[in-house]
């Protein structure tokens, strides 16, 4: 169904349709680690800026297709995810503590990216529109849904490899109770790292999509702590360590926040008012439906029928 | 979205080169030493609250814009110079913060880490987004005479407003810390921080005491937004940067140390004052994250311990 | 088996362990008690790797494992259970076993099969779906036993497992850890409730103020005036 | 009358019971100690009276009035002052602010600065370390420093949890001796104690708490003559 939807949207709604599969990819991308593992990275901003610099600064100055470039962008992201990794989990950070790296290293890297005059400092990166898919850009708008459908499916395809291995249910241990898992043979470093590894990696090559589909990158907004936000809401609200949590979460929220964008920043100055709902609603989810909307669902349909 | 923090911080003519002129130096640490009054008391109200309820109240630089936001309508509207205003912004977000504490914070002060972290920084999303909607993007600054002065030592340049700013801040911090040591409220506030079982076991109101140790907190960063407001251009992401510049600053000073958040804001002020002459004006926050992310991986506990308060 | 020799452990001030030897032999249940505050508990964070020891050594199976990480521990047969029951709260009591049993099957499939076949073992297998959160302290306890068999260890160490416990309770956990020694399995319990340790333990190590002050056969331990001293405490002094 | 009175009361955690039906009494001017192996209740009784915990069943009541429910404040403000288990001091702060929150009804509050004197009385080493921080203390004066924060309070009954933990015998003497000090000038205490025989020398009465439950109660020469409490302890 999602595959013929495109047919009969208007390119606007398709927008949203891209917004909407794009940031459940981001979603289920920092689930890996944020979700399963418990561990609560509030830097993955500098995972997707990594991985969009890469990708377009090799299409630029190289000429190397964006194609080849997205995976060169995750293995950086994965390379710097696994540094962080590193840092937290073998120096113990918990909590607010690992929160508290994880946004640092996404700020230094916002600032670095501001001074590095060579990928265009504080102005940014601008792509020039060539509709050459070859150079990942289409005439056709459709031509993004359907590749941010495929990333969506195929990060959630990840996601359920891990839930039936070994590696899920260790995740899971890790995120309950470290100590425990570790007494019962759980090699719970070993395991993080694997997850920040994995959740870097994709959503570096999620980078790749978003500077080609905004066609600029500036280190304020890709770094950025509101971009973060935005990835970790989505999988929160929908339920984090679900399979479809992300996706749900993506669902509830990237229309909701197109919707009040539509309708209240056309007026002008009313551009915060999608985060309001973000906060309101990270507030209700925390005091009423700490585990999120998925299980709440699975929950009410269990005793519906 | 930091603009006018760099531009502000100092004063400068762009340095050629990394030449450590001394008075270059002496210059960009009088001028953070001054600024840095601002972060200490910012960075006490954080600790207070981290301490008294080991919360990490994530929407700390949103409610000093909204102090600063107090402070410019009380100049604009009412014609309240801001280092008046202070007081009065100091009082609205006292009771803003109690209103937090018994309406949020209250209800999940026992459950785990991320759902505290979760929780504020949805209330940290809808305070920087109603100063959005309420006053737009563009950068505010309150005007007050006494920035318009200056004093020379010698070589050494003094603007008259952050000399002001410092003074009130230090004498903020010496009458908090009166407070916490000398009166019985203060003393109850530093004991439950200490033990909060042994303070319930001796019959401590814990609740009450929670409340108004987020309540003080809140007016400390309060009365720091209304008197920074002169110096530094504001909009509303810049309290993103202001809660995490607190974090930065309670962590390189020690979680719930009063000494550390005193001496952290100082310090980070200085190395940000420093960064922005040798590095770069934009680079000078890469000093502090740096500084932060060494303490993480040394000293976890920060420089001055794990004193409860 | 189990070959613990000078080990010693400060916390501060607090000298929580001092130069402790004693062994555990093939298919052996020890007992190890002593009054609050008396190091049981440190020793067993000792053994099982979350506590690194200041001095001494702790031989397993004719290898140090001193300082080696919980997980490596567990791997090579030393499996313990924590006083205050941890299970995994929001996963179901099958995949919390199925954690353990996953260190020596890691094939899921093959795990849960283990799980399972451990499930049934301790009585819970009626259970397996519940979040382990669900439970009741008396299944919990067991469930924490049931991970820690399903990790196939050759000695595990059971901190307070009857703690809690109604009489009936206690005796079902106490049939359950005579039928598993009798599988093999050797066993160093730390326990308070003293009929239980009494009839279950082959040898009893006696610790006060981290020190061993008696060590023997049940009976002749409980008439040792320095352990009836221990748990009395002395009236003059 | 009793000063003190506890009728079947049950307290649990989430679903582990860990006291089911205890009914006991302490007369006012009373010394009892209540004496048990690890985990048989005695600390959940504490709390329980003290407000850090709320029965499930059962009633409390304290001077006549019921005060199962009320909140630990409400129950210091009654008069029943807690030494918790492991002292619970506030370890940054000085011996004299330690001492100086004990006193948190308006009553104490007035009287501090006698109650002050006449703690250091009790304890000299107390006043020797005023302004020394209390976590800084050995074990035998941050339990002295806990006692005198309690008395602070004036209370009228005086609760204690395994004030000998952990300290060196010769210490444990001097506290116990100060205990029965604090005793003859008036006050009613109720003392929960691993140290058996010391306990019971000092009591006027003891209750043996086995698994939650009284299993022996009696005035301290029978209790110390009992062949039971040795079983209760040893199993045998």
């Amino acid at each position: 169904m999602l595959l013929a939807l495109p047919m009969v949207l208007s390119s606007y709604l398709v927008t949203v349709f891209v917004l909407i599969f794009f940031y459940a990819y981001l979603g289920q991308a920092w689930n890996i680690v944020g979700g399963y593992a418990g561990q609560l990275s509030a830097g993955h901003a500098a995972f997707v800026g990594v991985g969009a610099y890469a990708a377009a600064v090799l299409s630029l100055s190289a000429g190397l297709t964006p194609w080849v470039g997205m995976f060169v962008g995750g293995t950086v992201a994965a390379v710097l995810g696994g540094f962080i990794g590193f840092l937290g989990f073998r120096f113990g950070l918990r909590g607010f503590y690992f929160v508290l790296l994880t946004v640092a290293f996404a700020e230094m890297c916002r600032i670095v990216a501001n001074n590095l005059e060579w990928i265009g400092g504080a102005v940014g990166l601008y792509i020039t529109f060539t509709g050459n898919p070859w150079q990942f850009q289409f005439q056709d708008s459709r031509a993004y849904y359907y590749i941010a459908l495929g990333l969506m499916v195929a990060a959630t395809a990840v996601a359920a490899a891990i839930e039936r291995r070994r590696f899920g249910v260790y995740l899971s241990a890790i995120r309950e109770d470290e100590g425990a898992a570790e007494a019962v043979g759980v090699p719970t470093f070993r395991y993080k790292m694997f997850a920040m590894i994995v959740s870097s990696f994709l959503t570096g090559v999620g980078g790749t999509f978003y500077a080609f589909y905004l066609f600029s990158l500036q280190p304020n907004t890709v770094f950025g702590i509101p971009l973060s936000v935005e990835i970790i809401i989505r999988p929160i609200v929908g339920g984090a360590g679900t399979l479809f949590g992300p996706i749900v979460g993506s669902f509830i929220l990237s229309p909701l926040a197109e919707l009040t964008r539509f309708y209240f920043a056309a007026g002008g100055g009313w551009a915060g008012v999608h985060l309001i709902v973000y906060g309101v609603l990270l507030v209700v989810v925390v005091l009423f439906f700490p585990q999120g909307a998925v299980p709440w669902l699975r929950r009410l349909l269990r005793t519906q029928a | 979205m930091a603009e006018g923090l760099r531009a502000e911080q100092v004063r400068l003519p762009a340095p050629q080169g990394l030449i450590l002129d001394p008075v270059l130096v002496v210059q960009a640490v009088v001028s953070g030493l001054l600024f840095g009054g601002v972060y200490s008391l910012m960075a006490i109200g954080l600790t207070l609250i981290f301490g008294v309820m080991r919360v990490v109240n994530f929407a700390h630089g949103d409610l000093m814009v909204w102090a600063m936001y107090l402070a410019w309508l009380g100049a604009t509207r009412f014609g309240v110079d801001p280092y008046v205003g202070f007081v009065g912004a100091a009082a609205i977000l006292f009771v803003a913060g109690f209103a937090i504490q018994r309406q949020l914070v209250d209800r999940i002060v026992d459950a785990p880490h991320e759902m505290q972290i979760l929780l504020m920084l949805g209330v940290a999303l809808v305070l920087e987004n109603t100063a959005l909607v309420a006053f737009g993007p563009e950068p505010q600054r309150v005007r007050t005479p006494l920035t318009q002065a200056a004093l020379w030592l010698g070589p050494v340049f003094v603007d008259v407003g952050r000399l002001v700013t410092f003074a009130v801040a230090i004498a903020l911090t010496l009458a908090l810390s009166l407070f916490l040591y000398r009166s019985d409220i203060g003393r109850q506030m530093r004991a439950v921080a200490d033990n909060g079982y042994g303070a319930q076991v001796i019959g401590t109101d814990v609740r009450r005491i929670s409340a108004l140790a987020f309540a003080v907190g809140a007016a400390c960063v309060g009365a720091a937004g209304a008197l920074v407001a002169p110096l530094l251009p504001f909009q509303p992401p810049t309290g993103l940067q202001l809660s995490v510049t607190s974090f930065n600053i309670v962590i390189i000073g020690g979680m719930g140390s009063l000494l550390g958040a005193f001496m952290g804001g100082l310090l980070v002020s200085v190395a940000e004052s420093l960064g922005a002459v040798f590095l770069n004006p934009s680079m000078k926050e890469l000093v502090s994250f740096a500084l932060l992310v060494v303490i993480l991986l040394v000293r976890p506990a920060g420089l001055f311990g794990r004193r409860a308060i | 088996m189990l070959d613990v020799s000078g080990l010693d452990k400060h916390f501060g001030g607090l000298h929580a362990v001092k130069n402790l030897s004693f062994t555990v032999g093939e298919r052996e249940i020890v007992g190890l008690i002593g009054p609050n505050g008396a190091g049981k508990t440190t020793v067993f964070g000792l053994l099982s790797g979350f506590l690194r020891p200041d001095a001494g050594q702790v031989i397993f199976r004719g290898r140090s494992i001193t300082g080696l990480p919980p997980h490596r521990v567990n791997a090579l047969g030393l499996a313990r259970t924590f006083q205050i029951v941890r299970p995994f709260p929001h996963l179901t009591v099958l995949r919390n076993v199925t954690v353990g049993a996953l260190g020596r099957h890691a094939a899921p499939a093959a795990a849960t099969q283990r799980a399972l076949a451990v499930l049934n073992e301790v009585g819970l297998a009626a259970k397996r779906d519940q979040p382990a959160a669900s439970l009741t302290l008396a299944e919990r306890k067991r469930l924490e036993l049931a991970r820690a068999l399903a990790t196939e260890p050759t000695l595990l160490l059971l901190d307070e497992v009857m703690a809690g416990l109604n009489a009936t309770e206690t005796e079902r956990i106490v049939d359950l850890v005579g039928a598993i020694n009798r599988r093999g399995v050797a066993v160093l319990l730390i326990e308070h409730v003293m009929r239980a340790v009494m009839s279950l333990s082959q040898r009893i190590v006696v610790l006060n103020y981290g020190e061993l002050i008696a060590e023997g056969r049940p009976e002749a331990v409980a008439n040792d005036p320095r352990v009836i001293e221990a748990y009395l405490g002395t009236a003059s002094a | 009358m009793a000063l003190l009175r506890l009728d079947d009361v049950e307290v649990a955690y989430g679903d582990m019971v860990a006291v089911r039906g205890v009914s006991m009494t302490v007369g006012t001017g009373e010394l009892v100690a209540i004496i048990g192996s690890n985990g048989a209740g005695k600390t959940t009784t504490l709390r329980a009276i003290s407000g850090l915990l709320r029965p499930r069943r059962g009633r409390i009541e304290f001077d006549g009035a019921r005060i199962d429910g009320l909140t630990s404040s409400d129950v210091v403000g009654r008069g029943i002052a807690h030494v918790p288990e492991g002292r619970q001091l506030f370890p940054t702060m000085s011996v004299l602010e330690n001492l100086e929150l004990g006193a948190r009804t308006p009553a104490a509050r007035a009287a501090r600065d006698g109650t002050l004197k006449s703690v250091f009385d009790l304890f000299p080493r107390l006043g020797e370390r005023r302004r020394q921080l209390a976590g800084s203390l050995s074990g035998g004066e941050q339990q002295m420093c806990a006692i005198g924060r309690a008395l602070m309070a004036l209370p009228r009954l005086l609760m204690l949890d395994e004030p000998s933990l952990g300290l060196a015998p010769v210490m444990v003497g001097a506290i116990f001796d100060n205990l029965a000090r604090v005793n003859r000038d008036g006050t009613t205490v109720l003392l929960v104690e691993q140290n058996v025989l010391r306990a019971l020398r000092l009591c006027h009465r003891a209750y043996v708490l086995e698994n939650g439950t009284i299993a022996l109660e009696g005035p301290r020469d029978r209790l110390l003559a009992d062949e039971g409490i040795k079983r209760a302890y040893l199993g045998r």
